[in-house]
């Protein structure tokens, strides 16, 4: 048992720290909320130079040879200044299924691709149904003659506008989790991309998909069994959501805590009143409560061992703590804080999307009490 | 002691419901999804105002008042269904300034003049006021505001800022507390004004933008604004109790339960009517739980506010019942909107302007306008030091 | 719409509540937590010279002509006092049944002697199972010759030990509702009456029934029809427990404050703490929203109208708030609350019993899903 | 970064427990359904000693005291190892006042003589010391303290008293905050001094029975009792840094989720297999929610501890982590405790002495001796307070 950073995961959790602090201010957030590609080139570019998006990956692939744990730190950092730029997408929701799920060839081809920023993958998953559950794909894919025609319309898709590749989800057999998953070029015919507008204002969209032609090489993984590879991806979109809000959370403390430090009425520091000591100390509690429930799951993830319920646990605990804490914030905060100019509103609109982020609290705790068996 | 409503409480219940059928569009769901009664646009602030009217016309928006200033002395539950069908249609109209706040304070505290001038005019809902009070430095501790008066002639001159004015953009006048002494104690050297006309010289309104993109507040910015001695309400340096006595005057907070129970009603109709991975939305256990808890939250809400009407209609002064029904529906708000999350999973993130929402994306413009709830016209904080102190008579710490 | 008491429950109030205060002062309710019959009969006699048994019944049987509102009046002084004398359960429980369900003969012969403290009645209904079921009823009735014979187990049945009559549900026929209500002296060969100890240290008993032979006349209402007055009198029973425990949330409320008041550390009384002035309107904002929403049930119920929703409510709103007011109250009080000496005590472990008591949050909830239908 | 334990901290897990099953009776279930060391019964505080100087034979008791006095400089994992497997098998025999604290104080504050006298007896498991804080004007404003120790020659006079004073009626020995000069400022006149015989003369101990009938705490008042000027630890006048710095040493607060964890098992056990009304009390749909939630809050509990401990084998000092995880576990404690009254229903009410309980009657226990979890050993409100300043650096009010 050993709670601590490595000497490798310091460093690399500075650097990021570092990084994001200096390369993604304030402002750069507000920009890319209006921005119609909702990322800088630049600075992607600029991420892709730092070797992050390998950072999970092996170096036979042009990776870091780290782990997802590695990657969780990196997302807490990101987190922390809300970083706009697709970095949790492209690794986690691009090159993550493929390296999970696919051939050799495939991983060879494409997994350089995503460390290196030439290719952007992104995951088409959800439909109508939002559930995480393989039912509500009800996107049909059908092989005749070594290609694959889909029909079906993906709901949430995150940067499609950005992405030259998209992984699609697509029912190809008769049992409940039939499912495969192919990777289609965003240019196919039969694609239309149309964007969605979000309380957190990021990109996502929806994917209409009108007898989309693939090869059968396209398919990842083996016909009608990527079903545990989604639920792996969503094990670990799910922890990679909880570390960004663990770093939001951060900041939202210490931004909180410093308002209330500096802030005065009654002539004195509101900070003195018990009420906003009471706010601070449960924005704290909450938020150092939540390191260790992400770090276990994600540590488990990245060892190949069971962590089902330490992936709900997190993110139940997280998707509810991290929401309070943006409402203590606002709450210490006062009428500042709502209005648009205020950083803290920033926080307090992603943190509602992150919360019903691959999984919300009842999502999980539905999870959590039947692996419990209750 | 009895629960249900006289035939003629009935009858007026209708009536006003009715009313709001015909004046209403179809399917009308509130001005532009939110609840500003200035609504977003000029086009939906006219149709206010077009409304505001016809209620003056009726006699409803004055039902309060003494018959002296032209009121109907109607019972406070009269008013409390007024707003409860009001609020249950999500119908702009009513005036929280003139009639509600400024209206009262002159009959306690203004000249015959000021009477004369000023309430003719706020009972046929023809002026809209504002309300100068919060500054950037002085939020709840408003007692501690900046906003310089000094006498000059026959006027007083003003310097100054004003922040979080709601409607200061539709607005035709403000009443605003100043300071005219800054020698003396906080508490004793403010004074209580009325200013004719926001278009004066010197006055500029800077419009707040708020996180769910609406404009209601607003920073307002004097510069050596002239205001006639006239204008000055009750004595000089003894405003902060005129303009605070009457703060609570004829509000039983009753709409915070209303609003909260149609949309709890919205999304229990959508729970039995939706699925999720092939079950309805109603059958997720989480969601039965906390349907349940809300809805009874909110009728003890519901009921708090009847309490404070009906101690109003016997002459009995609510202080901390205001207290406590503010911060019980203010929270429910936030609730019910986070409720509403949970139901709508994914497409709870999707505002008004996409086409992909559910229930109109109302949940989403909810969730980020009620984070105000607990903030404005009082923290929830204030409100329990009055609860604590005023209500309790627990000493000031 | 008029919620302020008229002048006869006003005075009924101050009545009952001078009275209280001076006859049951906290020594009397310690002394009869300890003893062996749980209540005083002097002032048992005090309170029956007073006319209280009486209040909801008809003037014709010897009562008061007023209604279970009134009653509710009288339960909430009593509450405040944590009175131990069986004015609840003679009522609620012994006379109400017999109120709703009884033929003419019955009320003739029987409400006139609970009403004047001659008879004490009590309800037998709960059994192993303890949820409010017909289904729970297991004890079994069959009639031979005009003649009941009972067999079964009876849990917390409360004042069996003073009780001269029993009031005792049991299967009579083979639907799930086929359920009787039998009225048993207390002396019949074949009952045998053990008690519990609990946690409020109230009197409640085991009845075994063995063989209890009875006459078919001490049938009270039809063969198999006793459910739905069971349910009228456990609605009427939630809604007393809560004027108890809203009568007990005050003076659990004014106390607190009183001693915040009067405590002091660091050099000034803890009730110019900000914590201590959020835990004290916190319980005060409990306390008053508990009133309307018992009262409208009590109202409806008293008029005949479907209260169903509104009790469930009240109960569950009820159950879950002033325990909460209890433990805020420990709070503020400190170390010197959870003494054994100390009044608060004596509170807070009758609250438990309370919130128990007729169905507890989460039934009562369970309860008002399915009339929402959902 | 390993969430896991090595192979050694398994073996010593598996050690202590095999330990533990062998030394407590069959069908174990924690003394007298209580959690109190020193038990009920006169036999259960003989059967505690007798486990101490087992665990002290065993040399966990000292485990992570340093090698020079006797210890074996343990890691602070292993004694949190240690703490789980003590808690989860209810097992009695720790000694949290002269092993946890006075036994640290006195290494780094105590004279050499001092040492000598009495680290040896700790360790070995021989005595019984008790902690003479608070009184009955000074709780949460321990400082305020008004026990008064004057000088008399070689010998202090000490007059006053003491309340919650855990296990003083069988303790031998106590150490004690005092009052030696009261006209410094009140953090600067307090001494540290340890009375070696409680039976001495003018010491009495009166019971406090608390709301769960168990006698824990202690009235001890002293009358003119004399303890020896080398009795006193570190200098005059000095106590309150002697006396607090130590408080939270070695202890990383696990008890609480170990506690929680165990309960919430049977809780989980007892749904699945119990029936309500025909169905499985897991079936509930608000008790399943509620089961998940806390499941989650003990396992976060529990991390938190983890870190404290981790934390403190690498000689960094938990200041608001300690505190953070009182917080959190003693709310837990309740929390479950009251779980478990809605699991039992009616059965709830009923304690250890019915012979119709449930699960032993414990979850009565619980609810009622949980509630001074949030109280002693300091407040919520002091801990929130300990965050707040300590921890974030806000000022003081």
């Amino acid at each position: 048992m050993d709670l601590s950073l490595n000497e490798t995961q310091k460093m690399l959790k500075n650097t990021a720290k570092d990084f994001f602090t200096s390369e993604c201010p304030e402002t750069h957030v507000r920009e890319m909320e209006t921005d119609q590609e909702g990322y800088n080139k630049q600075l992607w570019e600029k991420i892709v130079n730092q070797g992050w998006l390998g950072v999970p990956f092996p170096e036979k692939y042009g990776g870091f040879g780290l782990s997802f744990l590695e990657f969780c730190i990196l997302l807490e950092e990101a987190g922390r200044v809300l970083l706009p730029e697709p970095l949790f997408e492209a690794v986690l929701l691009g090159g993550m299924p493929i390296f999970i799920s696919g051939n050799e060839k495939q991983k060879e081809e494409l997994l350089p691709k995503v460390i290196s920023g030439e290719s952007i993958i992104t995951l088409a998953f959800y439909e109508e149904d939002d559930l995480i559950s393989p039912l509500s794909v009800q996107t049909k894919a059908s092989l005749n003659n070594n290609v694959y025609k889909l029909y079906g319309t993906k709901m949430f898709v995150p940067n499609a506008n950005i992405s030259d590749l998209l992984l699609v989800t697509a029912r190809t057999g008769k049992n409940d989790k039939d499912i495969s998953l192919f990777l289609i070029p965003s240019s196919t015919e039969g694609i239309t991309i149309s964007p969605l507008s979000t309380i957190s204002s990021d990109k996502q969209f929806v994917i209409n998909l009108d007898n989309v032609q693939i090869p059968s090489s396209n398919l990842i993984g083996n016909e009608n069994n990527a079903w545990e590879t989604i639920e792996t991806i969503f094990d670990m979109a799910a922890i990679g959501k909880s570390c960004e809000m663990l770093g939001a959370g951060e900041k939202v403390l210490e931004g909180t805590v410093e308002y209330a430090k500096t802030r005065t009425q009654f002539g004195r520091p509101i900070g003195t009143f018990g009420e906003i000591q009471r706010h601070c100390s449960e924005m704290a509690t909450l938020v150092e409560g939540t390191r260790f429930v992400i770090y276990e799951a994600a540590w488990k993830l990245s060892n190949n061992q069971n962590a089902s319920k330490e992936v709900s646990m997190a993110k139940s605990w997280t998707s509810d703590s991290h929401t309070k804490v943006c409402a203590i914030a606002h709450q210490v905060h006062g009428g500042i804080g709502f209005t648009k100019e205020h950083w803290i509103q920033l926080y307090s609109r992603r943190a509602k999307a992150a919360e019903i982020a691959y999984g919300d609290a009842n999502f999980h705790r539905n999870k959590l009490a039947s692996l419990l068996k209750l | 002691m009895r629960f249900a409503f006289t035939k003629e409480e009935d009858d007026f219940r209708q009536e006003v419901r009715e009313f709001l059928k015909n004046e209403l569009p179809k399917n009308w769901d509130g001005v532009a999804g939110n609840n500003l009664e200035e609504g977003a646009s000029d086009n939906e602030w006219e149709f206010t105002l077009k409304i505001r009217a016809k209620l003056a016309k009726k006699g409803w928006l004055t039902m309060a008042w003494p018959k002296e200033y032209g009121g109907q002395n109607a019972s406070m539950i009269k008013q409390v269904i007024f707003a409860e069908e009001m609020t249950l249609a999500r119908a702009p109209g009513r005036d929280g300034f003139g009639i509600r706040m400024l209206a009262p304070t002159l009959m306690i505290h203004g000249t015959e003049e000021q009477k004369t001038n000023y309430l003719p005019d706020i009972a046929a809902g023809k002026v809209q006021w504002c309300q100068g009070y919060s500054e950037p430095e002085s939020g709840s501790d408003l007692a501690s505001l900046q906003t310089r008066a000094v006498e000059d002639g026959d006027d007083f001159i003003i310097n100054g800022t004003k922040v979080w004015t709601s409607s200061a953009h539709r607005a035709d006048k403000m009443f605003i507390l100043v300071r005219t002494n800054p020698d003396a104690p906080k508490h004793r050297g403010i004074s209580f004004l009325l200013i004719d006309d926001m278009k004066s010289n010197g006055i500029q309104v800077n419009p707040i933008i708020d996180m769910a993109d609406r404009h209601n507040f607003n920073m307002v910015t004097f510069d050596n604004v002239r205001v006639s001695k006239k204008n000055l309400v009750g004595e000089l340096n003894r405003g902060w109790y005129v303009g605070a006595t009457l703060l609570d005057f004829e509000r039983s907070g009753v709409e915070y339960s209303s609003r909260c129970l149609s949309l709890l009603e919205e999304l229990i109709e959508f729970a039995k009517t939706n699925k999720r991975g092939g079950k309805l939305i109603s059958e997720d256990s989480n969601i039965k739980k906390e349907i349940t808890e809300l809805y009874t939250e909110i009728n003890v809400s519901r009921g708090m506010s009847y309490k404070i009407a009906d101690m109003q209609s016997k002459g009995e002064v609510p202080n901390k019942e205001s207290s406590m029904s503010k911060l019980l529906g203010t929270v429910l708000e936030q609730k019910v909107a986070n409720l509403g999350m949970k139901m709508l999973g994914l497409y709870g993130q999707l505002g008004p302007k996409s086409k992909h929402n559910k229930l109109q994306g109302k949940i989403e413009q909810e969730y980020l306008s009620t984070v105000s709830a607990t903030i404005a016209a009082g923290t929830s904080e204030i409100q329990r030091g009055i609860i604590a102190t005023r209500g309790l008579g627990l000493p000031k710490g």
